[in-house]
């Protein structure tokens, strides 16, 4: 075991075990948890950064592999590494649930049980980043799933006041499209034959496909059933309506990692299964799949419109955004992909954010309502108000801010999609238009949302309720996503630098 | 004819010898001592257990080849043994507080466990039988054990009748089965039953299928599975433990043995079957426990759909050896991964039972503050129950469905059907799941027996061994595999 | 046809009869003797069929023993007596079912040993060397057996028994 | 001597006569009799092809069915006693609290 | 440091050669003019309440430097300085290859001077303006990175960069219209104004695509995307179309028909915003940047062009003709921005020849039309009204402010020799030279009724006797030096395009070949002479004040047309909303109350209706299959579950019936 090969298992699997250590301390030692759930957190964060550190960004394919036995059984190996696709993923995932962590320190939602709150952030985490090392289907398959239960139970028990309804759609949602992924994994595992043998190792499908080994009819039904269980946890449109429920009725620190990470592991999935593996059929998919792109980006769009719920139109916005990166996907060029890689990041540190301030706002107004709240913020919490129009900015896709480049990219990509998908480039102009729509209707609700709650008077009822505005815990969870928010929009070579030679191999594949 | 291997049935020496000892103290010991029986048998169990365990690695055969020990004995053998150990643990408060006959139970339990220990080592019909019948008579009787309980009275009785009914079909088919081929040894059937031809052939197929029921009904197999809801509920909880994982258990040890080794050479007469007795059981099993409130037997509708699953390798076997051998040993797995499971969620009902006996899904309410370990066990058990990657569960129908897709054709289908029922059965695993973490106004901590809280605890560092090295169950059915020869 | 098959078959439709008796008896204790006539022209067929140890154990076992427990149940329950209290209301469907099972079994039966043709049987014989597989080949599932009926003995006396005051 | 399906057809009858008294008698004890037919069945099939194949073991497995039956009514015995104690009813088909 | 005493000695005279090497200094240092505001905005920020004067001396000494450098800029360009480009490598993906970087010529010199003059004004006057406000440090932190934001899209070398200067000076504007967002319509004409320019920019974003895909993906430099589309390659339809997408970016931004309705609203924002960024600076974005995409619009098909010069014409006199009917003094203004800028647009229309005349124009509004809004913010601060019938007769009260405006005023009716004779002429001589004289008739028509409301405005405001209810009084100092500065600029700018002093302008700003502008005396009489009609007027019209205004009669039905700014806005909302309001009775009711003002809002109500729709859908179709899934099977499962009847002898017959049928389906027989 070196440091090289054994760095990813540790950092990834470190949560894990903090999370077993906070089970085995006393009840009453609710400050302790906490911190200790920074502490482990904070701890596995340095790891991470210690692994972006050395890493050798020059160089293209897998990193600080490990590629053991596991199930031999089922055929699943223990096959683990990060690549400039998975890195920019796998930090976002330590940065937030350490911020996550602190924001945690004030105090626990109701109804209180700190050490489950913690443990189950800590078993959330493992399986966040788990899935951005995996190599191995069944590997990444029990990572993925490994998320569902924590982030079940996050919603059951802390969620708002719908929160069984949320927390089951959200459950029954994911499980249903994981199956049918599954069942792809399945395909592609028994259809394989690399020397002889099947495999679920992604590298040597990967191999296979490029050979030829999956039949054309074969990669259609494989892709398919693949891409329904990613796109349920991406969410594409029209598999999303477990999202705003979701999203609504978490507690904050759920919400944020739930659009800050897990949403990502399904366009992740793109990227790294359902596209490399399956060439042939994500060149017949593309298309398709940046229709309902861009049907998600005009539609997420009109339906936050009609939000009467600040969360619920946050998180109808993820929507939106999603759709942007997954029509950057589909265009299955590079600077699509780059897009869609640098959309995920920036829109888990925006959104992340967005839903941080709207915890917040809910802790202090117990509503959610946007006209119950009617406005005024900015005379009670002027300096809420004002990160909040920050983040509202920043996520309406203003350039220089973390939300634009994706954005801009992703359409750019659209204006002329990969020539190997063999279309005429007006499909994706449309799809292109379809999301210049968009970011006007995008602009157009949050420009309305700021306007019902931070402008205007305070309404009567909250005079003399004497807010506090933002607390130091919030300073100090948030300061990173703001900066970053800033520094990504200013210098985005932070992420487009780290996916350029992965992205690069991945274009390869098409001969694009 | 040689003499007795006696380190070969050592663990059914010493598990017979407990049970005369239980049964002999019990009758010398003051009523209020009569708890003492419950040490006295898990003694035994546990010296059983250890026995068992010395076996290991061993190739022995007995009797004149009745009773053999080698992988899959021992597997099945550890695991009864082990299922004892838990089902005395949660029993001991429940059956003390509850004003039973408890050394009665104690040894009518031991000796239910008796037939269970035999029935993996038995390679002949004659055997097999009465294995079964020594599985059954006392299940019978401690089913009924809640005896000013008309519901106890009513569920024994049924299960009983239809028991009983099943033993007479499955005996009618030994008998003709002995008859068409002249032997009772499993290995000599198969032999036997390949040299037939024509009518006879038919008939002896019928009769197969007369056997099956016999077995089908221990498991729980839809349409022989009615008495297995209403006994469940009418049982003390552990006896339902007892019938829901030891009982079916030594049905599935039993017909595994008679299916892939006695019988098949007629697979391709019995594999239709299967797959109809899995679908129905599955699926009849899922819709109905969609609709139940009351926990223990939304156990039993689980257990049968369970059982649905477990049913469903064989109706994978094939002239392929290896396909055989994939399902023979996703079988055995499935069947160890559901006996943790299924315990765990049997030992947390158990607990709960005392506070609120009339068991109501809603009774499970705030239990995740009540008695946090309870809480925590049930929604392990239940998330692997319902198949939730990456839990136990999900392993286990992993194992089933790859085998189901190297299959091919009807196990593909069999596949889809097992998923759509997997889906279907997240909806009332979670009607438990969902409630355990709500707030009630009942925030008292529950008295919950220590040793209901280990085993609770044990099932939750079971499920997580299979969690983390899903490897080492899959294997045991790999070991399992070689010893019959499948 | 030899003497010994006529004797059979004079046993065997009285059998028959009694058994048909049995089950659709009105008088429970009418039952319960032609029970003992369908038991007992069972036990003279093993005796017919030259299995004297199982024929004797059969006659004495079940005529002797069984029978009076039966009827020491019935008077127990006090079982009345009648056709409305003795059959269900199922039992047409019975009938068709036990017709259905009647004619698959012959069915079976006349396709697989056909009745033309068919051999006489030899005598079955050997109770001697039941006797001693009993107690070598036989003794694990004779072992087992016992258990089964100590625990039958056991649990029955728990069951059956009254209790006074505390165990439910 | 005997033909053997003769043997076998009048066990087919015991049985189904058995199969009979199982599904109509509401009496428990009229079923357990009834179930006594269907093991005795069972035993004129065992003792006939012991005679058949000459071959004990079908009188031994004969035998065992005996004992088992012999077990199997004391137990129903003591359950049906059970069930009119605390019915005074031993009708089967009023016992239905438990259902769906 | 080198540089700045290389300026003083080169101003100092001494040889050419220092005075070279101090040129190019400071079009080397040209990154700095856009930083310095940035930077300023940051401090004002983070420090500006802890400071003195809270904040306001971070932006004004930045902006002070900025323009200094810009000077100098200008100066090195003056000296025959070349056009510099600088970049630094910014990040790379996919081949597309994007730096940062600056690009410096002489429209780049002209513009920095504007902006960082006019905002260098406007941050002074407002010590005085908007004394006391309670977002007072906000306000100079919003207008430091406005006015950032606008030099970055001035020295901007790649479309990407331009872009994010684009935006953020969107959101400056948005914010500073909103500035006073207690106020409902000031925050519903923030989100318009950022709405409709967004409504504009996204085209433009997709023509910068168009740009882009013409190099291959390869890089977003201007000069070198503009010379892939000159030197063909791709189709003319592809430029063509590539041209309007980008005349849209200026549309929006510059108001022109038919996205012109955001910048009368904008006039909610505080006067000094108005100025910089309604008037002078932001809005003249839109112009620079066709100007800086020049190469795209000449090389493509001259109907693009022709597109371009009838939106100008018909803003110009549309807008001319709106701002007679104002009362709101600075609504007078913002039409009268709207047809000047339409000015700018047409000269850009009529092609090469017309580029250095639209953006002389450009450069001399900016300062006139700056002085006037500051001056009509004076007038408003000293009336705390916009409206021209609350004022009248302020001339004696306010005399500074008066004779300011009054400069401004005749500059904008184009007298001689201010600022705005100068470029206008220079227009019409370009349209008598390109002979589109139907173009040169607007000119002069619009130049007529520009005198004509100017006259209004003067005589309604400062004429006649005081209406309103406040004690007038003049400005502070701090507001009345701006007016003075900007009033010495209208006088002395117009000459550096005047023909007979070298036109120097032209040397500095040129598309191609330097076009020399004739002086051609025929028009520049006739265009004085509209202007004097126009004058002679509005004299003889408003020369009384009546409670009434004399034109409602006059003009009769037409006024009507006006006052409802020819219904545009309300022709919006009908088509956009009828569709939806036949179908939505309740919908009715909602429209009304929320539509009542203009198309934005009436675009984002058709957006909420069909949101409600779309939010239907998801409940009802999408949910509904899943939940009806689900119900079918608990249904089924509740009717399977009375197969458990309970009856142990129904329990038997289903055993006996399943061995039964079970073995008749599978026997082989």
């Amino acid at each position: 075991m070196t440091w090289e090969n054994s760095a990813i298992t540790i950092t990834t699997l470190l949560p894990l075990a903090g999370a077993i250590v906070i089970v085995l301390v006393p009840k009453d030692r609710d400050r302790l948890v906490r911190g200790l759930g920074i502490v482990i957190t904070g701890a596995a964060l340095v790891l991470a950064a210690a692994i972006a550190m050395g890493f050798d960004y020059g160089a293209g394919g897998l990193q600080y592999v490990l590629d053991t036995t596991w199930i031999d059984a089922i055929g699943a190996r223990y096959h683990v590494g990060i690549d400039g696709l998975s890195m920019p993923l796998y930090l976002l995932t330590y940065l937030l649930t350490f911020l996550c962590a602190i924001y945690t320190w004030r105090y626990v939602p109701s109804p209180g049980r700190t050490k489950a709150f913690v443990a189950l952030m800590l078993l959330l985490e493992t399986g966040m980043a788990g899935s951005f090392i995996a190599f191995d289907l069944i590997l990444f398959f029990v990572f993925w799933e490994l998320v569902l239960v924590p982030m079940y139970f996050l919603i059951a028990i802390w969620g708002s006041a719908n929160r069984e309804y949320a927390s089951i759609k959200f459950f029954l949602f994911t499980l249903f499209g994981s199956i049918f992924m599954l069942l792809g994994f399945l395909a592609m595992y028994f259809t394989s034959d690399v020397d002889g043998a099947h495999t679920f190792d992604m590298l040597k499908l990967q191999g296979f496909a490029q050979g030829g080994g999956f039949s054309h009819t074969f990669q259609l039904i494989a892709f398919g059933a693949i891409a329904l269980g990613l796109a349920v946890k991406v969410p594409m449109w029209p598999v999303h309506t477990w999202l705003p429920d979701a999203h609504t009725e978490a507690p904050t620190v759920g919400s944020v990692l739930l659009a800050g990470v897990m949403l990502k592991m399904g366009t992740y999935g793109f990227l790294r299964i359902a596209i490399p593996l399956l060439p042939e059929a994500a060149r017949v998919y593309a298309p398709w799949i940046g229709l309902l792109a861009a049907i998600a980006i005009v539609y997420a769009a009109l339906a936050c419109l009609a939000q009467k719920d600040l969360k619920r139109l946050i998180a109808f916005s993820s929507v939106g955004h999603m759709g942007f990166v997954m029509l950057g996907i589909a265009t299955m060029t590079e600077i699509g992909f780059q897009a869609a890689v640098f959309g995920m990041v920036a829109h888990g540190v925006i959104t992340g954010m967005l839903f941080f301030c709207v915890g917040s706002i809910y802790d202090r107004y117990h509503t959610r309502e946007i006209a119950t709240i009617g406005g005024g913020m900015s005379q009670s919490m002027p300096k809420m108000a004002g990160i909040f129009s920050f983040v509202a900015i920043a996520s309406l896709g203003l350039p220089g801010l973390a939300g634009f480049w994706g954005e801009v990219m992703s359409l750019l990509s659209a204006f002329n999609p990969n020539a190997a998908l063999g279309l005429d480039v007006g499909t994706y102009r449309v799809f292109m238009v379809m999301g210049g729509i968009g970011t006007v209707l995008t602009a157009g609700y949050f420009l309305w949302m700021l306007q019902r709650v931070n402008m205007g008077t305070l309404p009567e009822r909250w005079k003399g309720s004497g807010f506090p505005d933002i607390l130091a815990v919030e300073w100090v969870s948030w300061a990173p996503l703001l900066v970053l928010t800033l520094v990504l929009g200013l210098y985005p070579r932070l992420v487009f630098g780290m996916t350029n030679e992965a992205v690069r191999s991945l274009t390869g594949l098409f001969g694009g | 004819m040689g003499s007795v291997d006696y380190h070969a049935i050592l663990p059914v020496l010493i598990l017979a010898g407990t049970v005369m000892v239980v049964l002999v103290a019990d009758s010398f010991l003051p009523r209020r001592a009569a708890w003492a029986g419950m040490p006295l048998a898990m003694l035994g169990v546990v010296a059983a257990l250890v026995a068992t365990l010395t076996l290991i690695g061993e190739e022995r055969s007995t009797f004149g080849g009745h009773y053999v020990v080698d992988a899959f004995t021992l597997v099945f053998q550890v695991l009864f043994l082990g299922v004892a150990v838990v089902v005395l643990a949660v029993s001991l408060r429940y059956f003390r507080e509850g004003g039973f006959y408890q050394g009665e139970y104690y040894f009518l339990l031991l000796t239910a466990f008796l037939g269970c220990v035999l029935m993996p080592a038995s390679r002949d019909l004659l055997m097999l039988f009465i294995s079964l019948e020594l599985v059954s008579a006392p299940g019978f009787l401690m089913a009924a054990f809640r005896k000013g309980d008309i519901k106890g009275n009513e569920g024994g009785l049924k299960f009983f009748i239809i028991g009983v009914l099943s033993t007479a079909v499955m005996l009618y088919g030994m008998s003709i089965i002995i008859g068409l081929t002249g032997a009772t040894r499993l290995d000599e059937v198969a032999t036997g039953l390949a040299g037939l031809s024509g009518a006879q052939r038919t008939f002896a197929d019928a009769s197969i299928l007369f056997v099956v029921v016999g077995f089908a009904f221990k498991v729980s197999a839809v349409p022989f599975h009615f008495w297995a809801p209403d006994t469940y509920e009418g049982a003390p909880v552990p006896v339902a433990a007892f019938l829901g994982v030891a009982s079916k258990a030594a049905g599935f040890a039993g017909l595994l043995q008679l299916m892939f080794v006695a019988f098949i050479g007629e697979h391709e007469y019995w594999v239709p079957l299967f797959a109809v007795l899995s679908v129905l059981t599955m699926t009849l099993g899922n819709l109905v426990a969609l609709q139940q409130k009351q926990v223990v037997r939304l156990l039993a509708y689980s257990g049968i759909a369970q059982a649905g699953y477990m049913l469903l390798p064989f109706a994978l076997v094939s002239a392929d050896a290896g396909v055989n051998a994939a399902a023979f040993s996703a079988a055995v797995a499935y069947i160890v991964i559901y006996a943790v499971m299924n315990l765990g969620a049997f030992a947390v009902t158990t607990a709960v039972a005392r506070r609120h006996p009339r068991l109501l899904v809603s009774d499970f309410a705030g239990l995740a503050r009540a008695a946090p370990v309870l809480g925590v066990g049930m929604i392990a058990c239940m998330v692997s129950l319902a198949g939730v990657p990456p839990t136990g569960g999900f392993w286990g129908k992993l194992l089933i469905f790859q085998a189901a897709i190297e299959r091919g054709d009807l196990g593909t289908w069999l596949a889809s059907i097992m998923v759509i029922n997997s889906v279907i059965s997240i909806g009332y695993y979670f009607s438990i799941l969902r409630v355990i973490p709500q707030e009630t106004a009942d925030t008292e901590p529950m008295d919950v027996s220590w040793l209901v809280t280990v085993v609770v605890a044990l099932a939750i560092v079971g499920l997580g061994v299979i969690f983390i090295l899903p490897n080492a169950v899959a294997h045991l059915g790999d070991v399992a595999v070689l010893g019959t020869g499948a | 046809m030899t003497s010994q098959e006529y004797a059979f078959v004079v046993t065997a439709v009285l059998g028959a009869l009694a058994a048909v008796g049995t089950v659709t008896a009105r008088n429970v204790v009418h039952a319960a003797l032609y029970l003992v006539v369908a038991l007992a022209s069972v036990g003279v067929t093993f005796l017919l069929l030259g299995a004297e140890f199982v024929g004797w154990v059969q006659i004495l076992i079940y005529v002797g023993a069984i029978v009076i427990l039966f009827l020491f149940g019935l008077m127990l329950t006090k079982a009345p007596i009648g056709r409305d209290s003795l059959d269900g209301k199922n039992r047409v469907v019975g009938a068709v079912v036990a017709v259905l099972v009647f004619a698959g079994l012959v069915g079976l039966v006349q396709a697989a040993f056909p009745f033309d043709g068919a051999p006489a049987l030899p005598a079955a014989g050997g109770s001697l060397d039941i006797g001693t597989a009993m107690f070598t080949d036989y003794v694990l599932p004779f072992e087992a057996v016992s258990f089964v009926l100590l625990a039958a003995l056991i649990g029955a006396i728990v069951l059956a028994r009254k209790d006074e005051g505390d165990p439910r | 001597m005997i033909r053997l399906p003769l043997v076998l057809t009048f066990s087919a009858l015991l049985f189904s006569a058995g199969i009979y008294g199982v599904l109509a008698r509401r009496n428990a004890v009229m079923i357990l009799m009834a179930i006594e037919l269907m093991l005795n069945a069972v035993n004129v099939n065992l003792v006939a092809f012991s005679a058949q194949l000459q071959d004990v073991t079908g009188q031994m497995f004969a035998l065992f069915v005996i004992a088992i039956a012999a077990a199997e009514v004391g137990i129903g015995l003591a359950l049906v006693i059970l069930l009119f104690r605390n019915r005074a009813s031993i009708n089967v088909d009023e016992v239905s609290l438990l259902k769906w | 440091m080198v540089g700045l005493l290389g300026f003083v000695a080169a101003e100092g005279g001494e040889t050419a050669e220092q005075a070279a090497v101090a040129a190019n200094w400071f079009a080397e240092h040209v990154w700095l003019i856009p930083l310095l505001p940035f930077a300023s905005g940051v401090l004002t920020l983070f420090l500006g309440k802890r400071t003195p004067g809270k904040g306001t001396v971070y932006g004004i000494l930045a902006v002070f430097a900025s323009f200094v450098l810009s000077l100098g800029v200008l100066w090195s360009f003056a000296h025959g300085g070349a056009d510099v480009e600088q970049t630094a490598d910014w990040f790379t993906i996919g081949g597309l290859h994007l730096e940062l970087g600056v690009l410096v010529d002489g429209l780049t010199a002209a513009m920095l001077v504007v902006v960082t003059s006019v905002s260098l004004m406007v941050q002074i006057y407002s010590l005085g303006y908007m004394h006391g406000d309670i977002r007072y440090t906000w306000f100079y932190v919003v207008l430091s990175l406005f006015t950032g934001a606008m030099l970055v899209v001035v020295v901007s070398s790649n479309v990407l960069q331009l872009l994010v200067g684009w935006e953020i000076m969107g959101v400056c504007s948005y914010l500073l219209i909103g500035h006073w967002f207690e106020e409902q319509p000031n925050s519903n004409a923030a989100i318009k104004a950022f709405l409709t320019t967004r409504i504009g920019d996204v085209p433009m974003m997709f023509g910068f695509f168009a740009l882009i895909a013409a190099t291959g993906f390869t890089t977003t430099n201007i000069g070198e995307t503009t010379r892939a589309i000159a030197e063909g390659g791709v189709s003319t339809a592809f430029v063509a179309g590539a041209a309007l997408l980008l005349f849209g970016g200026a549309i929006g931004k510059s108001a022109q028909f038919p996205l012109h309705v955001w910048l009368p609203d904008a006039m909610a924002g505080p006067t000094p915003v108005s100025a910089l960024i309604h008037a002078a600076t932001m809005v003249a974005a839109g112009i620079y940047l066709v100007g800086r995409l020049f190469e795209v619009f000449v090389v493509a098909d001259p109907v693009v062009l022709q597109i371009v010069a009838i939106v100008a014409a018909i803003t110009m006199l549309g807008a001319a003709l709106l701002a007679i009917v104002q009362d709101d003094i600075k609504r007078v203004l913002a039409y009268s921005t709207l047809s000047q800028l339409a000015y700018m647009v047409a000269g850009l229309g009529m092609g090469e020849a017309g580029y250095t005349a639209g953006f002389f124009h450009l450069f001399t509004h900016a300062f006139f039309k700056a002085l006037l809004f500051l001056g009509a913010g004076s007038v408003i601060h000293a009336v705390h009204s916009n409206n021209m019938s609350d004022m009248g007769g302020l001339k004696r009260s306010m005399p500074v402010t008066f004779w300011t405006m009054l400069i401004g005023s005749l500059a904008l009716a184009g007298i001689f020799p201010l600022a705005g004779f100068w470029s206008k002429d220079e227009l019409l001589v370009v349209a008598q030279e390109t002979g589109t004289t139907w173009l040169l008739v607007m000119f002069l028509l619009t130049a007529g009724l520009t005198a004509f409301y100017t006259t209004r405005m003067v005589l309604r405001t400062f004429f006649g006797t005081y209406e309103g209810a406040a004690h007038p009084h003049e400005s502070p100092r701090s507001m009345t030096a701006p007016l003075v500065l900007l009033a010495s600029a209208t006088v002395g700018v117009g000459f550096l395009g005047a023909p007979q002093l070298g036109a120097v302008f032209g040397d500095w700003v040129h598309f191609g070949e330097h076009h020399e502008a004739e002086f051609n005396a025929v028009l520049a009489l006739a265009g004085t002479a509209v202007a004097l009609v126009g004058i002679a007027i509005g004299l003889a019209v408003y020369r009384t004040r009546r409670a009434t205004d004399p034109m409602e009669k006059t003009l009769g039905p037409l006024w009507g047309v006006l006052q409802h700014r020819y219904y545009i806005d309300d022709f919006y909302m009908a088509t956009v909303v009828r569709p939806v309001r036949d179908r939505v009775s309740a919908g009715v009711y909602w429209t009304n109350q929320h539509l009542l003002d203009g198309a934005v809002n009436g675009a984002a109500a058709l957006a909420r209706v069909s949101a409600r729709i779309v939010m239907w859908f998801d409940r009802t179709l999408i949910d509904g299959a899943v939940n009806g899934a689900a119900n079918i099977t608990g249904e089924t499962g509740g009717l399977l579950k009375y197969l458990q009847s309970g009856n142990v002898q129904w329990y038997a017959i289903g055993l006996v019936a399943g061995v039964i049928v079970l073995t008749a389906f599978f026997i082989r027989l």
